[in-house]
């Protein structure tokens, strides 16, 4: 009983975010020009989008602009069988994995609560209540490890959920199931007006891994290949059966916390600006440049994927959505009550 | 014959031999078969992956229990005390009762958390709490408590078999009571009459159905028949068996040790009144645990309902106007 | 004239300038004013250290808001929305309602949670329920709600001069609803006649009462008087006054937002039957939202009580017996 | 950005516990004496407690017997200013500090919920929903300090304990507010029936500290100079405005959970029989025995201050306690509501 149980050091994180852009890693073209086409959709889905909540088409739009890389990095890195389990910043990596973009604004547009069935996409409900849809990608890596699948869930927070008990209780379960299951926290150094060094005393969060006894990993979170390695290799530990990865991704909102807020109030432009000079989009595409992976064709194109996404959405969020008010009393249980037929129908004979 | 407590074993026995999806989590639910033996065994027979021993945290219990449900499986959680599990009220409120109707049907939520509820066993703080209402104003949540051992072994079944969220409510002093296991329990939304009475009804469910039968027992000798009725489950309600009832009678009493203010007898009054009220020759009257926080063990008896207070309500049923 | 919220940041800045023992605590209320502004300007007046931007974690500060109040001092902790509260319901619970009772008086806890709750204002999933039942039904909390600017500042005042604890029960969406605030709100405790009637009573509170009020206006023209009670404080709740309208009109309907199975309305409507029940001439009646989870923005009109649920209530009151 | 905030390698617990007996620490004669007698005190009271509730004198009983140094050296290292946050096992630790054995032994009697004024000793009420207490201590302790009071507070938990969520939001409070609060872990390698490993994957239970940014220190929790050490260095730290400290005591519970509960269910003889021998009472006994500090004057004071503690609590304990139906309404609110006077009234006259 005197020793510790197991080694620590192997836990903590590397000192420095890990990078791959900007330094000697070996490229690999096709993928980063599938993240950089990615990267161009994603930015033109969240500009769109805040405009369309501009025009009062969503009832609230938290963008993701500026964590593209995260989004993208994220998205890019399941597999088909696995589950992404997003917080509510994270429609683009929802988008990014494949769902119809109106389906996945579904919730922020407001005509319903989810709008696409999570089991068909492997995307568990955009989750508002911060930190909660933790606990919900350990059980279900859980369950896929009981049942023989090698299903992997990957679950999305961020740095002010990280305070969060939800937050602990999961990676502590995670850890002793040894479930597969890896936690990206998009540390964005703000929950909404309030600064990480408010959130946490920690050296990094990365450093939390350590006390449940899971790898903490830091990755430049503006550097879209890196994530995507970290996330790749993190889900492959998962997937062996080695456990847990908590990964630490330090990025930034560029944006206002959602249209709603005054960003004015709690931060200063000159650090937004410091930080959109390392736009994610910019990075990955300076890169590619400079080494001559940035065709014409591919830029070409991936310009066009982000205006098709626009226009879609245009349309699309431009009409108005079939409403029914007698879907509130449908899905409430199996099968309604008697008490809400009767209501159902005191709502049908109010609204006929 | 068999307790309570045995019939709950059985029940999670046959739901897990039945259904491979059938998973049960808690605090020492494993090796030592839960605080009140309800697990007893079932991990020897299993294994510790059907019956598993968490971590200590409730939240984290709920929450990875719904995840498991959201990958197909039916979880069974079992929540060591009624106060203990108020750390896992965000986790019921926001994510089990409302996934299927947040995702319009497509993520149903089969989960059934198993709660001991209520005191007389002479609990400590915190070991004794009624916290039904809590569960009952909680839409999507269906909300069973059994009385019996029949109820006890049949509505869990039911419950685990539901394709809904289940708060299951086990009345902690009714778990070493023993009597006869059949196998016809009425199925979930069905109120059942355990005695006839012709005066008045006494409505009531879980740990205060034994004071009630006691009570019409004893009223009997001072002129009074009183129909016991047995609500099962609070959601759904059988508002049809009750008015029955209470439009035959035109008197009724409901009786249950959870506080009164804002508890069920609030919600069964209002409603049996809404839709009996020109049957009605007295007021719905209430008999509950007292608006205070549970008492310790050695004045818990003061704030239970007992014989004599519902003997007393009954009485000033307005008998003379009848 | 002034605004809800803007009386509410005139109670909380009155409060700290009194009293050095009062302390914020919340999400966002420092440098942000909250997101509802309602404690914009504090911070920076009264230092950091006397309104604090927590770490994020409901339970955590509503807990260390406890340790405050055990050392003396006045908590003032904000939810940032009513869903976003249920992580520290246990604190709540298992604690902050029952310290004062659990030492025999010698720890009293005066400390004020308030809560912006209710709907109407177009908020996604988990941002506009209506949490008061869960907290009427735990005894040792005081709960209240205003409709009004002047209450908003006289409530708020006095929830924290109280030596025990207060739910503090927002209206979102009257935040910005202006009027005159005066100084004379009147104490907890005490339900408030908001318009005279005399055929049938609404009982209602906070974001409901603009409603009632609409609806008397409109049931004028349709040949009905009708009273508009403010209850203003559900705990304690008013009966004297409560039952003093009913005996006089002799009927009533309960208007809420909260949903109606097991919801507020089910106790006022008891007690009221229980006190009152000679004097009614048709049985209290509810209109209340669904027993449904909080619809999303786009359907949000269905499941709030209106003017034509409120006016249809009143039809059904068997007038045709009178 | 990119650097990490805060060095990590300090706030990592060494790899042994620290111990003081049996190493070549200089004794503290006066301090070890005092110890003693507490130790000898405290099984005393444990045993006689616990026949006491054999006796049905109490409704339950968490033994602490095993866990005495831990108790005692908490006791014991605190001010006479500093608050103490015990559990529900921890009523030796409030005996220890001078608290009336009978009123710390209320809740467990059943006769009220705490059966002392807390303000009056410093004691907050023994705590039965686990880590609850503890957002209690670091609030109390922040108050404190904004007073300009110096203050402490010591709060106990167990290894189960630190699986809820509680216990993460109060130790991540108490490192942004840098508030004079400790953290004693008690490790009995239990909670109920169920192991350690069930409960945490970390390397050990001090490890997580750095995830707080917070200094984890582990001692041996069987060697009650070396607890008393590490908790008065924690808490002169912490009032030094240094902020707080997680220790974790690696101990263990000689008896079964309660009196209620059967231990051969989850544990071997053979285990039980190992801690035996490492006996916190037999250790510190045979060290002062060894050092000749073990006069038979102290051994035969500290017999007797335990036999009159003992018999304090059988006679106490023996008799019924005065019991008021009316205490039920008188304390739920400052001025019970017109309800509950009601209700009172209602009851006095069935009782009268
Ligand atoms: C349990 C809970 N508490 C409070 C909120 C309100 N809220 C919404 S977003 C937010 C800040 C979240 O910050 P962070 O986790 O860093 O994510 P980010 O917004 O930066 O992506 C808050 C306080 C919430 N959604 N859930
Ligand atoms: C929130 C909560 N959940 C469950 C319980 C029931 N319970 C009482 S003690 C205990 C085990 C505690 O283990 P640990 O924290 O290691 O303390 P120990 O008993 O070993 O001193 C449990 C599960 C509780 N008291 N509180
Ligand atoms: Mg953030
Ligand atoms: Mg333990």
């Amino acid at each position: 009983m005197t020793v510790l149980e197991r080694p620590a050091t192997s836990l903590l994180p590397e000192p420095e975010p890990y990078r791959v852009l900007g330094t000697s890693a070996e490229p690999e073209p096709g993928l980063w020009t599938r993240l950089y086409r990615e990267l161009v959709r994603g930015r033109r889905f969240n500009e769109q989008t805040t405009a369309l909540t501009r025009q009062g088409r969503l009832a609230v739009y938290p963008s993701s602009t500026g964590q593209e890389a995260c989004q993208v990095g994220a998205a890019l890195s399941l597999g088909p069988r696995d589950w992404l389990f997003p917080s509510y910043r994270d429609t683009l990596a929802a988008v990014a994995r494949g769902l119809d973009p109106v389906a996945a604004l579904g919730l922020l547009r407001g005509d319903w609560h989810t709008g696409y069935d999570p089991r068909a996409h492997r995307i568990a409900p955009l989750c508002t209540p911060l930190a909660t849809q933790l606990p919900h990608a350990v059980g279900l890596a859980r369950a896929a490890r009981l049942r023989g699948d090698d299903t992997v869930a990957l679950a999305l927070v961020g740095d002010g959920g990280t305070s969060e008990g939800d937050f602990h209780e999961a990676l502590n379960f995670a850890a002793v199931w040894r479930a597969p299951v890896v936690f990206l926290v998009q540390n964005n150094r703000y929950a909404i007006s309030v600064p990480l060094s408010r959130q946490t005393a920690a050296p990094s969060i990365a450093h939390k891994g350590v006390g449940y006894g899971m790898p903490g990993r830091l990755v430049d979170g503006m550097d879209a290949p890196a994530v995507h390695r970290v996330l790749t290799e993190a889900l492959a530990r998962a997937r062996a059966g080695e456990g847990p990865t908590l990964v630490e991704a330090r990025t930034y909102r560029f944006d206002a916390h959602t249209n709603a807020d005054d960003a004015g109030r709690y931060r200063e432009e000159a650090e937004v600006a410091d930080w959109r000079a390392r736009d994610p989009l910019t990075l990955l595409g300076s890169e590619l440049r400079a080494r001559g992976l940035l065709t014409g064709d591919v830029e070409e194109e991936a310009a066009q994927a982000a205006e098709r996404l626009a226009a879609g959405l245009r349309a699309a969020l431009g009409a108005d959505p079939p409403l029914s008010a007698a879907d509130l009393f449908a899905h409430v249980y199996a099968s309604p009550t008697p008490q809400l037929r009767e209501q159902a129908a005191s709502l049908a004979e109010v609204t006929r | 014959m068999i307790s309570m407590a045995g019939a709950l074993n059985l029940a999670l026995r046959d739901a897990m031999a039945a259904d491979p999806a059938v998973h049960l989590l808690g605090e020492d639910i494993g090796t030592l078969g839960g605080v009140f033996r309800v697990t007893d065994g079932l991990a020897a027979e299993f294994g510790e992956d059907r019956c598993t021993d968490t971590p200590l945290a409730e939240a984290g219990i709920l929450g990875t229990a719904t995840g498991m449900a959201m990958y197909g499986l039916r979880p069974v959680v079992e929540m060591q005390f009624d106060a203990f599990a108020y750390p896992a009220f965000e986790q019921l409120v926001s994510h089990v009762s409302r996934m299927r109707n947040r995702t319009r049907g497509a993520l149903p939520l089969p989960l059934t958390v198993r709660i001991p509820y209520g005191g007389g066993i002479g609990g400590v703080e915190h070991h004794s709490d009624s916290s039904e209402t809590y569960y009952m104003a909680t839409p999507g949540l269906h909300v069973a408590t059994p009385a019996t051992v029949t109820d006890a072994y049949g509505l869990l079944r039911q419950a685990i078999a539901s394709d809904d969220p289940v708060v299951f409510l086990e009345p902690k002093r009714l778990y070493w009571a023993k009597d006869e296991l059949r196998p016809d329990a009425p199925p979930f939304g069905q109120a059942v009459l355990r005695r006839p009475g012709r005066d008045a009804t006494l409505l009531t469910y879980g740990p205060a159905l034994t004071v009630c039968l006691e009570a019409a027992e004893a009223a009997r000798s001072r002129g009074f028949d009183l129909g016991v009725l047995d609500l099962r489950t609070l959601v759904p309600f059988d508002d049809e068996t009750v008015c029955a009832e209470v439009r035959r009678t035109g008197r009724a009493v409901v009786v249950h040790e959870a506080t009164g203010f804002a508890g069920p007898g609030a919600e069964i009054a209002a409603r049996v009144t809404e839709r009996c009220f020109h049957h009605l020759a007295a007021p719905v009257l209430r008999v509950t645990g007292f608006d205070i926080p549970y008492p310790p063990p050695m004045l818990e008896r003061h704030h239970l309902p007992d014989v004599d207070r519902v003997l007393d309500a009954v009485t000033r049923l307005q008998w003379e106007e009848a």
